[in-house]
């Protein structure tokens, strides 16, 4: 199903309304920006400072005089958690806002949810949010590590700080969870190692203890927990409650990304390994820096997570391409786009890859430590090589697909 | 001798350790009419329950023309065309006195003759005034009166009344009588009731029930005059 | 229910048509679009609660169930007629199965509203625990909690290219409305409908005059449900996106607000609560002030304690104190605390 | 062996978890038959003021068992004030008002303490069964259920407010000849509800996160506990919680926990479905 095959059914003129009418003049004083993120309901903790970083983009870019001398506004709308209603902002945002481009969408639920109204209406998409990977789609951008970027150096290191070839995976049951599942499988296997077992747990579970004894008869040497939200916190800390935390290690590829490290207690959580482009712990001058610019706007720069910062550096990113393709037409700034564009920030280098338009990012290795993320070991400039397997938007313009990993 | 239109057999009716109902057997003829009497607790309810299908009975069984109604529904029961009233006034409050009784005539006629229907008998019970009101804002004997008129309107051969005459004035008792009697021109009617002034009134044979038992089925004069009812059931009253 | 059907005909078809001139001037018609759908929505709880006396906490089950069923033959058909068909039928068969379970089984009001409330549930879990591979209807997914995207949207049926959106959208479904209504109201009117009512007034009484109650309500139930799974399809169409969350019991709950605030025992009444309420919701989303979520429940707090019948029935009582020829007296007023008592009893 | 005790303990677990669970909403739906789908949201308000107290500096069991209950009763005593109170003997309505309320307290704690997963560590560490490691914490919400319910039965069947409990369980109106205004009776028994259910969501807290919406996952347990419980308090909540908290578990460890979340609710479909008054409806008679 190509937009080219699509034939629509025509409405008169006068059956359209002013909704279809051309834009008028004065609109074109400024460059609508779009953002539709969760800032209440139960994902608020990843999309308030989502929408902090948007606005902290814009405000720098406008300060610094723009984009192509246009100021930036901001249209954002708060989906409330609510899946149902990433179709209807969406729709607003593209036929009745005709934003410039859109931001935003957290679960990959709602990625898809409006991935295609965007594609249809023609409206550059940019989704800055660590998921599965293999989205092949030109009019999207994803800045977010994707488990090729993180998993497959978490798995073996964690592997070998654990000491052990038998691992465990608890995910969360959705596409990103069996989707990261089927990585880790196949990294273990890569590694040497075997998954002993796959349990899912659909995100409103919360009670673990049947698992931990389950685990515990398995006897694996090591934890893979692709975890999400606040129900599966409850597993870190039964399970550190059951006092089984120092006998078997821990890694997660999601724990932290809301800050979740904050959370638990030290006792709960130290120890617990981790992968991110991303930490407010990181100690480089750019980070520090932006912390400050953070913390200038908005007070207590705590709630910082890796999401906001891709955020940030989304909005950058575009900013760039727009101002070199002179125009903000759509086409126009994908072709720039697509020419590699880096963009500086506080989690170092972020490049656009041409062929899957995913980004190459540093990934940092790191531990729980007393509520913080202690680096351990930095991966400079990690390309996407899942998604590259399979897609490549330069030979295949067309495609719009979100590949899977077979195994 | 008319055709039998009802008859248990040995119906039996226990709830844990208390026999309600006790091998009761019971004949009733085509357009006889009956009164079923007996103090408290004497199992006349339980027997009213089983033989219109509100309860199941523990052993025995129930016929009705013939057909083996013992383990029927309420509602399998009044489709054969038995009239049933229960005791407490049970209507649909919030309709009009037309729209509970076309609800009753619906049942058995097409719309149309449904309509017809309801207006006769509207005129039979002398409700015009108040047909387009509301039953919940219409005095008790009224409301006996429609529930009767829901009853009558299915064109019943059998007819099941549980204390129709309770809580209604003298006049209004007056005026059921005579609807019973008219209802009894093409129907069998069984009618449980306390009034001995109007069972005397209605009446000719009648069934004493004492302890889940028949006691005795006779004519009412004579059942009046028997010491051993009196003394079950008058004496207890009195 | 007075007046005849060839005046709800008339009257329904000037309204819509009025309705369908003025309303895209206010407001756009994608949001137009889903209020046209939960107020379809809440006229499938409403027939059967306002008239049937049934509660039922899980009419987001047909819903879901109407939208999945649409999404997933959409998937492997490719065409949307049948889709859409099988999206009234499925939730209907098995509403009418459901029903007879608890209707013969003699279950009511609380009771009734645990095996609703409970039978969400377990499409809601069922649902979400979908992710994997292994769950495939024909060519589709099931998807667990990131549903299904990226159906054969509704089309000109014969026509698969041909697809019906955006403002033509928003027509169909308006039209579709106004046809369920007068369906609805044309129940109403039949001796179907008549019954059912006085099903709710006095099951035992009406079971004594012979009517079959269980199988009468398992068929209304059933009713509801089509219409509830029609919505849920047109929903599907809307959203081109079904997830667990239809299934959700935010959701249920959402309808039974709906009916309440527009008000039982009309048919404007849960259509008008339904598509006020959700319009509501979506400008709150719009604001950071106060709590959206507090908002609806203080909402349903006041209503219940305040104007427990509904808006609809409360305008129309003071439209005839204003302008009626015959004055509210007090025979209305019993009629109506009488009416809630029972309903509440 | 080892394994078999601790499958025993998780089940014992969740029976206790279940009859906590329901406790609260079992004492008001007995004595007034109102149903509190507010329950939930109460059972997190527990939460919260728990972990704020013990924020304060307060001893975790103090803020648990004491200051949680007290706080949420308080809360429920101005609900019954302003709003159940109005509503008696209506119980559809009760249902919608509760479900408001529930969505009022949901938005009212987001307000206050933001939509972040919180929560508080165990006070109680694990320890050792053979080859395995067990929560410690388990065994103090199996003793707290088993206190609790002793307490109730006590409450009920030696105390002077036990009796009018009781009769006002058997008949609404039977208090009011006794000589007691069936509005105290009510207020003091919604006050003790809604108290239980605080301290259940004190209770169950350290062991899950907690976000403002975390009554959701309670409260159509507590319903269904109770409801297929049935008429008498202690027998029914004891009978439902041990049919449910067994199937699940049982389901748990053989399946996944989410086929065991299905199969509690299946449970329920065929016991309401047999039993439409619910176990103590048909067994168990007049037992309290």
């Amino acid at each position: 199903m190509t937009l080219n095959r699509r034939k629509f059914l025509g409405t008169t003129a006068a059956m359209a309304g002013t909704a279809m009418l051309p834009r008028a003049v004065l609109a074109a004083d400024t460059i609508k920006v779009g953002s539709i993120l969760d800032t209440s309901g139960i994902f608020d903790a990843y999309g308030k400072p989502m929408d902090m970083a948007l606005r902290l983009a814009v405000n720098e870019i406008n300060g610094a005089g723009g984009v192509l001398g246009r100021q930036l506004e901001v249209k954002a709308y708060d989906t409330q958690s609510d899946m149902a209603l990433y179709s209807q902002y969406a729709q607003q945002l593209t036929r009745q806002d005709k934003v410039d481009v859109v931001h935003g969408g957290i679960l990959s639920a709602s990625r898809e949810a409006i991935r295609q109204t965007m594609r249809k209406t023609n409206t550059l998409y940019f989704y800055n949010v660590q998921y599965e990977g293999g989205v092949c789609d030109r009019n999207i951008f994803c800045n977010g590590v994707t488990p090729a970027q993180q998993a497959e150096v978490l798995v073996p290191w964690a592997m070998k700080e654990a000491g052990g070839k038998k691992v465990y995976t608890l995910a969360a049951d959705y596409n990103y969870g069996q989707i990261t599942a089927r990585w880790i499988q196949k990294f273990v296997q890569d590694a040497g190692g075997e998954v002993v077992e796959t349990d899912f747990f659909p995100l409103d579970v919360a009670d673990f203890g049947a698992t931990i004894a389950k685990i515990q008869t398995a006897a694996p040497d090591l934890i893979l927990a692709p975890l999400v939200g606040g129900a599966h916190l409850s597993f870190f800390r039964q399970w550190a409650a059951s006092g089984m935390k120092d006998k078997i290690p821990l890694a997660s590829t999601t724990l932290g990304v809301g800050n979740e490290h904050k959370v638990l207690t030290p006792e709960e959580g130290d120890g617990i390994m981790v992968a991110y482009s991303y930490s407010q712990d990181l100690d480089t001058p750019a980070n520090n820096a932006f912390k400050e610019r953070w913390s200038a706007a908005y007070g207590d720069p705590s709630a910082l997570h890796e999401l906001a910062v891709s955020t940030y550096y989304g909005v950058h990113t575009w900013a760039k391409g727009v101002e070199m393709a002179g125009s903000v037409e759509h086409d126009a700034v994908v072709k720039a786009l697509e020419t590699g564009i880096a963009v500086d920030g506080p989690a170092g280098t972020y490049t656009v890859d041409p062929k899957t338009h995913h980004s190459t990012v540093d990934v940092h290795l790191m531990k729980f430590k007393d509520q913080k993320m202690d680096v351990i070991e930095t991966l400079q400039q990690r390309p996407p090589i899942d998604t590259q397997a399979v897609c490549d938007l330069e030979t295949n313009p067309d495609d719009n697909t979100q590949y899977e990993i077979q195994i | 001798m008319a055709e039998i239109v009802l008859e248990t057999r040995a119906l039996t009716m226990r709830f844990g350790g208390v026999t309600a109902a006790d091998n009761v057997n019971f004949r009733l003829r085509a357009r006889e009419l009956r009164c079923l009497i007996g103090p408290n607790g004497a199992g006349k309810s339980t027997f009213f329950k089983c033989v219109t299908g509100l309860q199941t009975p523990t052993e025995g069984q129930v016929y009705m023309r013939g057909h083996d109604t013992t383990h029927w529904m309420p509602h399998q029961i009044a489709s054969l065309g038995v009239g049933i009233k229960m005791q407490t006034p049970s209507v649909m409050d919030n309709l009009t006195v037309h729209e509970n009784i076309w609800l009753a005539a619906r049942r058995f006629h097409p719309p149309e003759e449904a309509n017809r229907k309801t207006a006769e008998m509207i005129e039979r019970l002398a409700l015009g005034p108040i047909a387009r009101n509301a039953l919940g804002q219409l005095a008790h004997g009224e409301r006996q009166r429609v529930e009767l008129g829901l009853v009558a309107v299915g064109d019943p051969w059998l007819v099941l009344l549980d204390e129709p005459a309770a809580g209604m004035s003298a006049e209004d008792v007056e005026r059921m009588t005579g609807i019973i009697h008219e209802l009894n021109k093409t129907a069998a009617i069984v009618i449980v009731e306390h009034d001995m002034q109007f069972i005397r009134s209605i009446a000719e044979v009648v069934t004493v029930f004492h302890q889940g038992a028949v006691l005795m089925e006779d004519h009412v004069d004579r059942v009046m005059a028997d010491p051993q009812v009196r003394n079950v059931y008058l004496g207890k009253k009195a | 229910m007075q007046g005849s059907l060839s005046r709800d005909v008339i009257a329904t078809v000037i309204v819509t048509a009025i309705l369908l001139w003025i309303m895209p001037l206010l407001i756009g018609t994608y949001t137009l679009t889903v209020l046209v759908i939960y107020g379809m929505l809440g006229l499938s709880l409403g027939l059967i609660w306002g008239f049937g006396g049934i509660l039922c906490f899980g009419q987001a089950a047909f819903f879901g169930l109407g939208a999945y069923t649409y999404a997933i033959a959409a998937i492997n058909i490719g065409e949307s007629t049948l889709p859409m068909i099988l999206a009234v039928l499925v939730p209907a068969i098995f509403a009418a199965l459901l029903g007879a379970m608890m209707f013969y089984g003699r279950l009511t009001d609380v009771y009734l509203g645990v095996i609703t409330l409970v039978v969400t549930l377990i499409l809601f879990k069922f649902m979400n625990s979908t992710a994997g591979p292994q769950y495939v209807i024909g060519n589709a997914r099931m998807g667990g909690f990131n549903g299904i995207p990226g159906f054969q949207t509704l089309n000109v049926p014969g026509d698969p290219g041909a697809y019906i959106w955006g403002d033509a959208y928003f027509y169909v479904c308006a039209v579709a409305l106004a046809i369920v209504f007068l369906l609805v109201s044309a129940l109403l009117r039949s001796s179907f409908g008549r019954i059912a009512v006085g099903i709710r007034e006095n099951e035992t009484r009406m079971s004594l005059m012979g009517y079959d109650v269980r199988a009468r309500k398992t068929v209304l139930f059933s009713t509801g449900a089509a219409i509830a799974g029609l919505a849920g399809a047109l929903f599907a169409n809307w959203g081109e996106i079904v997830t667990p969350n239809l299934f959700s019991l935010g959701q249920s709950a959402e309808i039974i607000i709906w009916c309440i605030v527009g008000g039982l025992g009309t048919r404007l009444g849960p259509i008008l609560g339904a598509a006020g309420l959700a319009y509501v919701k979506f400008l709150l989303g719009q604001q950071h002030l106060i709590d959206n979520t507090l908002i609806l429940g203080l909402i349903l707090v006041l209503f219940v304690l305040f104007l427990p019948r509904g808006i609809v029935p409360a305008l129309v009582s003071l439209w005839r104190i204003s302008f009626g020829r015959r004055p509210l007296g007090r025979i209305h007023q019993a009629r109506r605390s009488r009416n809630r008592e029972r309903l509440h009893g | 062996m080892d394994l078999s005790f601790v499958i025993l303990v998780e089940m014992l677990y969740a029976v206790a978890s279940l009859i906590l669970i329901g406790a609260g909403l079992a004492v008001v739906f007995g004595m007034m038959k109102v149903i509190n789908l507010a329950h939930g949201e109460f059972m997190m308000m527990g939460g919260y003021a728990t972990i704020t107290a013990v924020g304060l500096g307060v001893n975790v069991f103090v803020a648990m068992l004491i200051i949680a209950p007290l706080i949420v009763g308080l809360i429920g005593l101005v609900v019954e004030r302003l709003v159940i109170r109005h509503l008696y003997g209506r119980l559809v309505d009760t249902m919608l008002a509760t479900w408001g309320l529930s969505l009022f307290f949901i938005g009212l704690t987001t307000m206050i303490f933001g939509n972040t997963t919180t929560g508080i560590s165990t006070p109680i560490p694990g320890f050792a069964v053979g080859g395995y490691q067990i929560n410690g914490y388990n065994f103090f919400i199996i003793v707290v259920a088993v206190l609790l319910l002793i307490g109730i039965l006590a409450v009920l069947k030696t105390t002077r407010a036990g009796l009018i409990a009781r009769g006002a369980m058997q008949r609404a109106d039977m208090a009011a000849t006794l000589g007691y205004s069936p509005d105290r009776i009510y207020m003091a028994t919604f006050f003790c509800g809604s108290a239980l259910s605080g301290l259940a969501g004190a209770v169950l807290a350290p062991l899950v996160g907690l976000v403002p919406t975390s009554g959701g996952a309670y409260i159509a347990k507590a319903f269904i506990t109770v409801i297929a419980g049935g008429p008498s308090l202690v027998a029914g909540l004891l009978s439902s919680a041990g049919v449910f908290g067994v199937v699940s578990q049982v389901f748990t460890f053989a399946i996944s926990p989410v086929i065991g979340e299905v199969a509690l609710l299946i449970a329920a479909v065929i016991l309401l479905r047999l039993l439409p008054q619910g176990i103590t409806g048909r067994f168990f008679k007049g037992k309290l």
